[in-house]
């Protein structure tokens, strides 16, 4: 396969090429370096002009659909808007142009976006102490299940277990498992809360820490959080909370108030950071006091009147990444939470929830929502029956809705719900677009019923038509070759 | 300021619509003892008020006029076309392309990355990017391990020690032995190699250019390795040297990775940056992360697609190759636009740029007083220089000149006493290299 | 550095196949004796060396910590949102939208400023765009003189001082006169009007706020320049000042003409900026340059197209309304979108804003002892101020402390020695105003 | 007719509408302006949330089509590509935030650009001095012609006249009587090129000026430019040089040595300033000693180690703007001449000349090109015969180049050539780009013959179907209100 729209195939050795200005020849500049080490081999790179690679990556963009573009209610994802001061502000060069190692004089004003962005943190969460190291949701995990490990050893525990509920995010175990620990799933009742039984039988002292989504993944916020809470602390395990749904209680509940001794939080999510087509985002951890100096080395402290990186414990687990942190990330973060305020952030979450509310409340008149209870900033609609009574798979009623302008929801998890849609419309989200989106909905459902090949076919008013993954992963090209 | 389509009235209407009396109804599933009435920050403000604050913050931080320092942090020049790409807002405010069809700009340009960190590194696949430099030498050790089924690695001692410090990070949970091998920073010792090498490593990791800006020739060793069934793994601070050394795919190497910051990321006080990560053929299914491989569409047009998902957490859960999720793709795409931009020519005058600045001021250095560099080191943009004047001393020289340079060794590696790291890149000036100079030799 | 796509090879082929030996051919048309081998200017750069280039020449700009003067140009805040969108290659790389189908984003954001302008000035309708206020100015008296058919006209004195040069560059070559109405700075002398208003004028110029900052009350004139079928033209230099103040429609202009710089222009050392003119609907057909209008394609939806372009140089030629061709387009989608982000509520709290904080210096200088104001003036957010301070001490204080204000009136209007205009945006904050006043103090 | 896609439809005054904090209240912040001449009453504006705006201008944009988007052959507007660096120096703050009575002492950095600036363009254009001011090209025509007025009411001689070629841009004539003049109309010869006859007839002490454009607007250098330069001169009649196609002789030829004695310039053709959908630009003006005292007033001098801005000469016309110049359009003006370099610019000129010969020798073999001569940066073909035997119009055969990705031609200029296309390619644009283009107009030209229809109900594949440009004239609805 040759596909003719890759820029390497654009390579025509152009007059224009890119170039910097050499002062001697190339054998004087290289000859301190023994030759078997050089290697000047003309490789698979283009050599075109400027203007065609601008045409090429602005033909891409506009294969790309953002939200910016439309609406984009990627359940468990959060993709609120992006403001643009933050982006603003984010290229300031007196933000943007420091090597981690300038002196500390020097990056004050860096320095006190970290810090106060920490306490704010620290504030919204109801934690005691917050590492804003972690580049994403899932190493926040790997972050704080480090530092729990570290804390069982420090106190000779021995605890090789992590408990996940059956609904939770695949990052939970896989983190798990890269932090040394074994995992055990905990199931979800009927009405898809933690199954208490089950959790009471496998909460036992070899269980290092339960990691609950709460709201949970079906967009349930746990009932009996209190009973969880109580019989995970008097085994002392460790009750994690993972932030990937804070936007639901933001301003309005703080998971330090309700017993979770680690969280994570997701600052490209709950906090308006774009997530750029899969990052970079960032993924603070915040603990409790007892497990505060495990935490990574480095953290960024305020005293007599000066800001400063310094390597704080020796119990701590050590670094887990190269530098402290995805800075400009925690900066976009940092302004948003300044520029929303108190107020601002509490009616974000109160709005999440409305919005989550209105559409399934719109939905329900047509589509089985997964859960009976009172669903929080985010909901799940099965459609089980539909697939099997229409002979349509769940992802010919996903690629079906992008036909009609919007990002398709979450297809197919949590994975406790055969064939189920994840929605999730943010608080930035207008009644209009709500209504306009639950009408297409049923729209496609008519359309299921009526003329299933609409969704078989779809999409169709897309910039391509349905992709072959299967095609994609049997042998898999990853990348180009000059001659296929 | 906020951000909310709501009108009073519409938020009423909403209400009504879902039966509730008001936004409070709809926190009623949270026990009334675990919910607050607010947080305990400030109060919003308006856009000009942020921007003034934000100006005034900013303001509070020093510009170096010369950056003469990399130690994994690169300064190197980034063209303007980037910023222009990447803030196209279908590019920016995009998730992870989960949806191929409304998503193929970020497949497309991941793609293109990943061809672009293959050819590089000489590897058969790259996948679609980690988050850094020393997270994707923890990935690539954890590759070795569950290949070779072996829990112990050798690491050269001249490895960046940022890295150093997050792999034991890493290894210590999950039991990993972590064995040093005592190189000498300036070339590979492997006669000592031959000594040291034991069959029950997974891996050995070497650095080149390592952390003391040497470029090692250990071309003999994968040999040595691969006869025991383990696997060389070549870690990389400067991806740019690549674009005049030979790849680690022509070293036998079977796995390399590393930071590639240096591919049109801002310096950013150390993040967000770009992890590569890219291997042999035979690895490629233990890779972490995301990987986007080309497919057909029904039209039978070629497309792109995230593949070989079932490596993947949302999958495999406790079984996958990596728990990453998000991982740094708007940074791969950056690289992707400056490794397009710049093409073949443009690396390589870049890369020889590079060698060239940073062999003037070696030169112009060597002929100080008070000051020594080691006599034909190998580097790319940079090396060591040996003085016996006092660091505070060098250090408020500097700091007063508004340059920053001089990364003492000795900071990481006692003995290394007197011993710094300097670099210079294409984006130090004629000029800035002059002035650096005359500020050493005020030192004199 | 340059820009073209091809490869010599192509460019071979490509003089193959016109039958020419070599790229020297092409130039043959042209007289032997008026060709040149080069051009007497530098050899070109790399994009490293522009980009450091140029910011050594910015860096020779030094910045006021605070603008306290406007006088036509104004320093008020611009939102984030502004650059990002006309930063779209659409807009910004795209010519005036002759093929309406492929142009319909720049139609319709014009169509919505003329629609905003329209609003704003309480008039029928809005050009596209102009260059500047001063131009716009010219513009309007030619459609005046143009309508009636006269050729001499009013103008009272204190519009802004470079507006009337610009007038007089515009006039004097079409042979018409101005006369100069010596009206009073701070309020409008209705009697003396009266007095001088003459049938055989085409049309009076009045400037309300006038450029010592005094909103004009001359809403009975409108009747008696009707009267005589002549035309009532409001230059506004500071088109903010209509979210607060009776629109010029209300007033009985005809046509209202200035600048708009305020809505989200850069000040850019005084261009590119954004002249607008808008007037009644028995003068639309008369307007200067480009206008945007409503219809329909042929699937029936509304679009947007160029319109009445009957009027214009390119089909009327000699006889068209304007010679306009290019106008201000892309500055006319900036205050397009200024107004569309900012709104009712933003427009309005922007205007009080601006009087708010002009009024707080206003009664915070009053109290200085050196310094006079004008008893209960009229003004927007530009106010006169006394004093009989050197203004060469002034001048150097302020500067000394990074404050541009003070503009000597005395300048263009020789008997008002000791007088000076000072202005205060929405963009100037509390601390910046509470350190002028200081400054000022330590004048006394 | 109400478009529910204005943003005016929008308007469901949110909660989060744009807002400057008040402290005093409206009526206390107010009260020193007399009641009658303020007006707080509710206006047709929207109160939408930054989103629905960010979203409204961006659906907006993809509607547009600029030379980023792709092959834009406009003639006599040269739309070159615009480079990105240009675009990020001149977001400079150091060059973005000076007000124009900004000290002297301050703008050093601004007022070199423009200085050096202004003498590059000297010697480029070979002219004795320059203005900034001019806003566009128009602009320049019309300061220029002013300066010719003032020059000849200097020597009190009086020449209402001045000549245009039919072949001239409607600014032209348009300028001359807005400077005052009377315009008298010079035929072209059947070969396109001034009718030397014509013009000695015409050519009178009565005449101030002959506006001329070389090459002209069918694309040929005037080849008896010498005998009109004598011609001209001879009767001290001002020789013009409209420079919109100074592209084609950049760093070739210099309008100065060839006998012109005044020119402007269009920044935002020949010099890769954006254009914007419709400026701005920059138009300067450059004339011979003799007019140079006649110029605005308010020209940048360097003196001294300073440079600065002073008022000239007692002869000036004046000012014809409010400030100086359009700064941050010089700017990137300016970028671009030093990037280039004299190598770069005279290249540019060279590949112009190669792209639009190509092209031209391309389509010559199914069209027929207006001009028989050697065609320099753009040529002009004539479809007159294709319109009448296929019963299409010019703009059928435009429309349907907008079906194919392409923006089209200009059409039907010049005016003396029936039913044309007048295509510039420039030099930005890739020897394979001409050739598909050529093809597209070879296939177009086979639907007319074959499917007419295709052409008549072109354009299919924009973003809207073809607008009805008489039903916008008719009765002309030039802004939304409310009610219709
Ligand atoms: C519930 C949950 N947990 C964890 C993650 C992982 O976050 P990240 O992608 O930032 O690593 C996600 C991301 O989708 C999530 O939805
Ligand atoms: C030949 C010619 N002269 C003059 C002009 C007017 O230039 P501007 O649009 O910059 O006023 C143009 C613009 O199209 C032109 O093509």
């Amino acid at each position: 396969m040759k596909d003719m729209n890759l820029i390497f195939e654009k390579n025509n050795n152009t007059i224009s090429s890119y170039k910097f200005n050499l002062t001697k020849n190339e054998k004087e500049i290289i000859d301190h370096i023994p030759q078997n080490l050089i290697d000047l081999e003309e490789k698979v790179l283009p050599d075109v002009s400027e203007i065609e690679v601008v045409r090429h990556f602005i033909r891409l963009s506009n294969k790309n659909y953002g939200v910016d573009t439309g609406f984009y209610p990627l359940g468990s994802c959060t993709m609120k808007y992006n403001p643009k001061v933050n982006e603003k502000i984010a290229k300031n060069e007196l933000f943007l142009n420091f090597h981690p190692y300038s002196d500390n004089k020097r990056v004050q004003g860096i320095l006190e976006v970290m810090y106060n962005c920490k306490e704010d943190l620290k504030k919204i969460t109801g934690m005691d102490e917050i590492t804003l190291s972690p580049c994403a949701g899932a190493h926040g995990e790997l972050t704080a299940l480090f530092v729990i490990n570290a804390y069982f050893k420090h106190k000779k525990e021995n605890r090789p277990y992590i408990l996940v509920p059956d609904s939770s995010h695949g990052t939970n175990p896989a983190s798990a498992s890269m932090a040394g620990f074994k995992v055990i799933t905990v199931k979800s009742d009927s009405n898809g809360f933690v199954d208490l039984n089950d959790l009471r039988a496998k909460a036992t002292e070899e269980v290092a820490c339960f990691m609950l989504t709460n709201p949970n993944t079906l967009g349930l916020y746990e009932k009996n959080i209190e009973e969880i809470v109580k019989i995970c602390h008097s085994k002392d395990i460790q009750l994690y909370y993972d932030g990937a749904n804070l936007n639901a209680i933001l301003g309005i509940s703080r998971p330090g108030d309700t017993g979770f001794n680690a969280v994570h939080l997701n600052l490209h999510k709950s906090f308006s950071t774009p997530h750029g087509g899969g990052g970079p985002g960032a993924g603070p951890v915040g603990v409790k006091k007892h497990l505060s100096e495990f935490l990574p080395n480095e953290n960024v402290y305020f005293e007599n009147d000066t800001f400063y990186l310094k390597e704080n414990s020796k119990f701590s687990i050590g670094k887990v990444r190269e530098f402290y942190c995805n800075f400009s990330v925690v900066l976009k973060a940092y302004i948003y939470i300044k520029t929303l305020g108190k107020d601002g952030l509490r009616k974000s979450g109160l709005l999440a929830l409305l919005n989550a509310n209105y559409l399934a409340t719109l939905l329900k008149e047509k589509f089985s929502l997964a859960t009976k209870d009172h669903i929080m900033h985010e909901f799940v609609i099965s459609l089980d029956k539909e697939c099997h009574d229409y002979g349509i798979t769940i992802m010919d009623f996903a690629k079906r809705i992008l036909d009609y302008g919007y990002h398709a929801p979450t297809v197919s998890f949590p994975l406790i719900v055969h064939n189920c849609l994840m929605i999730e419309p943010t608080e930035t989200e207008s009644k209009n677009i709500l209504e306009e989106f639950a009408s297409v909905m049923k729209n496609i459902l008519e359309e299921a019923k009526n003329s299933p090949d609409l969704l078989k076919n779809a999409p169709q008013n897309t910039p391509i038509k349905r992709a072959d993954e299967v095609m994609a992963a049997r042998q898999p090209i990853l990348k180009y070759t000059e001659n296929f | 300021m906020t951000y909310f389509p709501h009108s009073e009235k519409e938020i009423n209407e909403m209400l009504e619509k879902i039966g509730k009396s008001s936004l409070e109804d709809l926190v009623l599933p949270i026990p009334e003892k675990f919910r607050i009435k607010e947080i305990d920050i400030e109060n919003g403000k308006t856009e000009v008020e942020v921007v003034n604050l934000f100006s005034k913050i900013a303001k509070k931080n020093k510009e170096y006029k010369s950056i003469f320092l990399g130690a994994g942090a690169y300064n190197h020049f980034i063209p303007a076309v980037i910023d222009e790409i990447v803030g196209r807002q279908e590019f920016y405010t995009a998730y992870t392309p989960y949806q191929a069809e409304v998503s193929q700009g970020t497949l497309q340009a991941i793609f293109e990355y990943q061809t672009y960190i293959a050819t590089l590194t000489g590897m058969d696949a790259s996948n679609a990017s980690l988050y850094d430099g020393a997270t994707s030498l923890c990935e690539a050790v954890i590759m070795a391990i569950n290949h070779t089924k072996k829990n112990k690695i050798l690491v050269d001692r001249f490895i960046h020690p940022e890295y150093m410090k997050v792999l034991k990070t890493y290894m210590n949970p999950i039991g990993v032995e972590i064995v040093i091998f005592e190189n000498n920073p300036f070339y590979f010792d492997i006669d000592k190699f031959k000594k040291e090498w034991k069959s029950d490593f997974a891996c050995f990791v070497v650095a080149s250019p390592n952390f003391f800006g040497t470029i090692y020739d250990f071309s003999e060793i994968s040999n040595i390795i691969h006869n025991d069934k383990s696997l060389l793994i070549q870690s990389i601070t400067e991806i740019l040297s690549l674009t005049i050394l030979k790849s680690p795919g022509k070293l036998g190497v079977d796995i390399a990775c590393g930071e590639s910051q240096s591919l049109g990321i801002p310096l950013s006080f150390g993040g967000p940056y770009l992890g590569f990560i890219a291997c042999k053929k035979d690895l490629m299914r233990k890779l972490p992360g995301r990987l986007v491989g080309q497919t057909k569409d029904r039209d039978n047009n070629i497309v792109y697609v995230l593949t070989l998902t079932a490596r993947e957490q949302h999958i495999r859960r406790e079984l996958a190759s990596s728990n990453i999720c998000s991982n740094h793709g708007l940074c791969a795409t950056r690289a992707s636009i400056y490794l397009s931009l710049l093409g073949k020519t443009g690396l390589k005058t870049c890369g020889l740029k590079n060698i060239e600045n940073s062999k003037y001021l070696y030169n112009n250095i060597k002929k100080l007083n008070k000051f020594r560099v080691i006599e034909n080191q190998a580097f790319f943009n940079e090396f060591v220089v040996i003085t016996d004047i006092k660091y505070d001393k060098i250090k408020e020289k500097l700091e007063d000149n508004d340059i920053l340079s001089f990364y003492p060794m000795e900071k990481d590696f006692k003995e290394y006493k007197n011993h710094y790291l300097v670099t210079v890149t294409e984006n130090n000036s004629k000029e800035e290299i002059e002035n650096f100079i005359k500020v050493l030799k005020e030192l004199e």
